[in-house]
């Protein structure tokens, strides 16, 4: 446990989601979306939730990444806010 | 996504790097009594490999390797042996989901019997995870219209 | 092998939910069969366990063979097997219905429909059935993204109602899981009765309260109380009308049991009524549901969204009966829970088949239906007597327990507002009878030709049959009510009052 | 000052989570929606990682094993201090796993609903709605 | 309108979440009841009564594997529930 690592983390998962939600395209917030995922799984290694971190790495950064991007290419990129 | 673009570079090192990710996911699955992992990590990564398949080259080429019926079995498949393991707990004597009397027809004692049981639900379990995100991948990149369904 | 139905009950229809692909292949039109035949098991399998449950008293099966806090288990007392009992009675009659409905509505769809209807009635029995707080959680997402599924393939724009869904359903279960994270930082556990030994030294820490009240808003969410049931109206009227017959008695109706677990087992009750008033609140909250519900059922011209609407209020009489904490007020929400379920499940199949007849449910076009459709429109008028509380039927005595303890809890409020909201349901209900029943076309005397003769235009017999079944049920257990709470609901009151 | 500092990750996850439920009620957007339910999601999945942790030299829950007895220990000589408690890892494991569902779902529905209103935004939708219901 | 209603929706929730916060156990204390009345058995007996080192995999595949197997069935669920949602009737 390096709590100067852990807040650095925690700070950014921070700025990646206020990124993610607040950035007006739709892929942009997709591709945010799997930053946040990976400085989660990060944050979780850095736990010591091993299990858990290879699961949001696979899933979160991964595959939920790889679903957003082609829901949005099939659909649109705009969006209002 | 689904049209094909003729790149060598993205064609070749997707080949190469697909024996590896799919070695990996059953790496991940039969050492996951040891270490970080289990059947849904590597019935993802299994998964991650197919799509990058099917990213890489297009849908059909992936579905020749992969075919839509054979998908749906493998989505139902692995439940199946999850909840088939369980149930012939309970028709050797036990509870639901009771590993331990699985001794009763394996050459091993009740705990051995336990991490076999454990082996057992995660292969099932890998099996479905892959065959399910690659069948919603596939759902989503063709919108529904390269296959028909059931 | 008897001692195995509790896990039968869950493993039957969630294999035949796979092994339907495999019937599918070979012939589509085996599936429904398949289903009525599996439904009609897990029937027979609750009913065994009901009659373990009052032979032996509550059944605790560990799975895996663990014991309780380790491992999980399924606790089955009185309130789980009537539940189990009222899940597959309900589901199985409109799986009979389905069939047409399905057939004409979702023609290439068939196998999938099966398959997701089958586990969507698995999540609900796994809610019931379990006495585990996470495995609850993860039930309750099963029955809600099968549901999703369900309603999004709906009529024209479904997909935008079962979006709203999606969002309001998952904020729900999010914080029913972060309640369930608070009760495991505090007591370590997350077994229900374990958890309900450890809690009532720690009623006095702020944790305890707030998870007490995440629990209840993620479950008052699913539940669609007044303000929170943005989602049902649109979800309800736009599913495809076997759906809706399935989801409006039983999703509400699962929450509500769920709410009645937490209020009175993992919770003591006086701890919602005196540590914190949260007992109070839901049932104000509940009065203004009746209230709004039944206003806004008023205002609808479709006859799909004003049943939705009326769900919306009765699901007011349940939380009124639950937040009441009194033995009249528990005993008329869990017999409002059985009516409920009977009522909606036969009012919306009547939607369904008018909707199957004539292509729409507008209320205003409904006129001669009396004549066209004797027997269906019949079965809703039952429904509307019960949904009203006409003696014969079973949402008299519901009203009346709940009556009763209002007044036991000195409330008189709410029995001003359980009698308003009768005079609503008749204002909303009997302005579909007028129409169907007694509003002719104008007479044309500057005809040249004669009149043609109404004929008799009935809905197939598999989706008429269902719906006199329901309206015979509620008929049945409205004269039988006094045995239902002498046999059952009687044993579920907790002892505390 | 004391207890925002022994509890500093509780705060973050608060901020995390109401972040996501923001960004789930008031954005327009419906592909927005299921970005702020992914956080908020995520932010729950925080919280109950970090009720796990256990400071004092706890280790990731792998018990170390002895090489001889091929990678097991000698049954009583783990002690619950020396690793973390695992609780918590599998039940947020079931969590990911039903996150990802839920995902899957709502991004399938997005696309119904942009083949069918031909935009994602939630006031037009509503507009559009508005108009086929008078008609 | 829906800004306002979610900010009010985000402080009320926030508010409860914050006022319960001073009670919790210290981050990372060992002896807070999460820590201390189920999981040591499954730390302590994990190896022992199922032979398996991960204690994660035995809790997860084990003790808690009917937790597992709604897992894989909400996986399915996904599954079938887009292939209801999106595919749609096969021309060859």
């Amino acid at each position: 446990m390096i709590w100067q690592l852990d807040l650095i983390l925690l700070l950014l998962v921070l700025i990646t989601g206020i990124a993610a939600l607040s950035v007006k395209d739709l892929l942009s917030s997709a591709i945010i979306l799997g930053a946040y995922s990976f400085l989660m799984c990060l944050l979780w290694t850095e736990m010591g939730a091993v299990d858990v971190a290879f699961t949001e790495a696979t899933v979160g950064a991964g595959v939920s990444t790889v679903f957003f991007v082609a829901a949005i290419y099939h659909t649109t990129r705009r969006t209002k806010d | 996504m689904i049209k094909k673009h003729d790149d060598l570079i993205v064609e070749t090192l997707a080949r190469l790097l697909t024996p590896f990710i799919q070695a990996f996911a059953l790496y991940v699955l039969f050492l996951g009594h040891y270490s970080p992992g289990g059947g849904f990590q590597g019935g993802v990564l299994v998964a991650a490999s197919f799509i990058l398949l099917i990213i890489a080259f297009d849908l059909e080429k992936t579905t020749e390797r992969f075919s839509e019926k054979f998908n749906v079995i493998c989505n139902g498949g692995g439940v199946f042996i999850y909840a088939g393991i369980g149930v012939l707990c309970i028709l050797l004597g036990g509870n639901l989901l009771d590993y331990s009397v699985l001794s009763k027809i394996l050459p091993v004692g009740p705990e051995e019997a336990r991490a076999l049981g454990i082996l057992g639900v995660e292969i099932g379990v890998e099996i479905t995870v892959a065959a399910c995100l690659v069948s919603i991948f596939i759902d989503l990149a063709s919108k529904g219209e390269n296959l028909g369904g059931s | 092998m008897s001692a195995n139905y509790p896990a039968f009950i869950i493993m039957v229809p969630f294999i035949s939910a796979l092994l339907i692909f495999v019937i599918g292949w070979w012939n589509k039109r085996l599936s429904c069969g398949l289903v009525v035949a599996v439904l009609a098991t897990v029937f027979l399998l609750s009913i065994g366990v009901m009659k373990d449950v009052m032979a032996n008293g509550t059944i605790r099966y560990w799975l895996g063979g663990w014991e309780p806090p380790w491992g999980i288990e399924y606790v089955v007392d009185y309130l789980n097997a009537f539940m189990l009992v009222i899940i597959s009675f309900v589901s199985l009659v409109v799986t009979i219905y389905s069939k047409k409905s399905i057939e004409k509505e979702i023609p290439d769809k068939i196998v999938p429909f099966y398959s997701l209807y089958l586990l969507l009635i698995t999540g609900l029995m796994g809610i019931v059935i379990t006495g585990d707080l996470f495995n609850v959680f993860v039930f309750l997402e099963i029955a809600a993204i099968s549901c999703y599924a369900l309603i999004g393939v709906g009529r024209k724009g479904a997909s935008y109602s079962a979006f709203k869904y999606v969002v309001m359903g998952t904020v729900g279960a999010s914080f029913y899981l972060l309640g369930v994270g608070y009760i495991y930082l505090v007591t370590g556990s997350l077994n229900m009765l374990d958890v309900a030994e450890i809690l009532p030294s720690l009623y006095g820490s702020k944790i305890v309260l707030t998870a007490g009240v995440f629990m209840l808003v993620g479950i008052a969410l699913k539940m669609a109380v007044y303000p929170l049931h943005a989602w049902a109206p649109g979800a309800y009227s736009d599913a495809p009308s076997a759906v809706s017959a399935l989801i409006a008695p039983l999703m509400t109706k699962v929450a509500a049991y769920l709410m009645i677990r937490i209020f009175f087992t993992v919770f003591k009750p006086y701890f919602f009524v005196d540590v914190i008033p949260l007992a109070s609140i839901l049932t104000w909250i509940a009065a203004v549901s009746v209230i709004a519900g039944s206003i806004y059922a008023i205002a609808q011209s479709d006859l799909k969204k004003m049943l939705s609407y009326s769900v919306v209020a009765q699901i007011g009489y349940i939380a009124l009966g639950i937040g009441l904490a009194n033995e009249a007020g528990l005993t008329g929400a869990v017999l409002h829970i059985l009516n409920e379920a009977f009522t909606k499940a036969c009012v919306f199949m009547v939607a369904g088949a008018i909707i199957y007849k004539t292509g729409s449910c507008n209320i205003l076009g409904f006129k001669d239906l009396y004549r066209k459709m004797p027997f269906t429109m019949s079965a809703f008028l039952i429904g509307a007597f019960s949904m009203v509380g006409i003696p014969p039927t079973c949402g008299f005595f519901s009203k009346l327990y709940l009556i009763i303890g209002s007044i036991d809890a000195k409330q008189w409020v709410f029995v001003a507002v359980l009698l308003t909201s009768s005079i609503l349901n008749v204002i909303y209900f009997f302005r579909v009878i007028k129409i169907a029943a007694f509003e002719d076309v104008i007479p044309d005397y500057s005809r040249t030709t004669p009149y043609v003769a109404y004929r008799l235009d009935e809905a197939p017999l598999s989706m008429l049959i269902p719906i006199l079944i329901m309206a015979t049920g509620i008929l049945v257990c409205g004269v039988f009510s006094p045995e239902i709470i002498n046999t059952v609901i009687q044993h579920i009151i907790p002892a505390s009052f | 000052m004391d207890f925002i500092i022994a509890k500093y990750n509780y705060w973050i996850y608060i901020i995390l989570m109401m972040i996501g439920l923001y960004g789930m009620i008031a954005k327009n957007n419906l592909a927005k929606k299921v970005v702020g339910m992914t956080l908020f999601q995520t932010a729950i999945i925080l919280f109950f990682i970090s009720t796990s942790v256990k400071s004092g030299g706890a280790t990731v829950p792998i018990v170390m094993g002895d090489p001889h007895l091929h990678g097991h220990v000698i049954p009583g000589t783990v002690h619950a201090i020396q690793y973390l408690n695992p609780l918590p890892h599998v039940l947020m494991l079931t969590a990911i796993v039903v996150m990802v569902a839920t995902f899957g779902i709502a991004v399938a529905l997005l696309m119904r609903i942009y083949k069918r209103y031909g935009t994602l935004e939630g006031d037009e939708i509503v507009e559009i709605r508005k108009q086929e219901a008078a008609l | 309108m829906r800004k306002f209603l979610g900010f009010l929706v985000t402080m009320a929730t926030a508010a409860l979440l914050i006022y319960s916060t001073p009670e919790m156990p210290n981050w990372g204390d060992p002896n807070s009841p999460a820590s201390t009345h189920v999981s040591p058995r499954y730390i302590e007996k994990a190896d022992t009564e199922t032979h398996t080192p991960n204690i994660v995999t035995a809790v997860l595949a084990d003790y808690r594997s009917y937790d597992t197997m709604g897992e894989a069935m909400v996986v399915f669920v996904a599954a079938i529930g887009c292939i209801m949602l999106l595919r749609r009737r096969q021309h060859k």
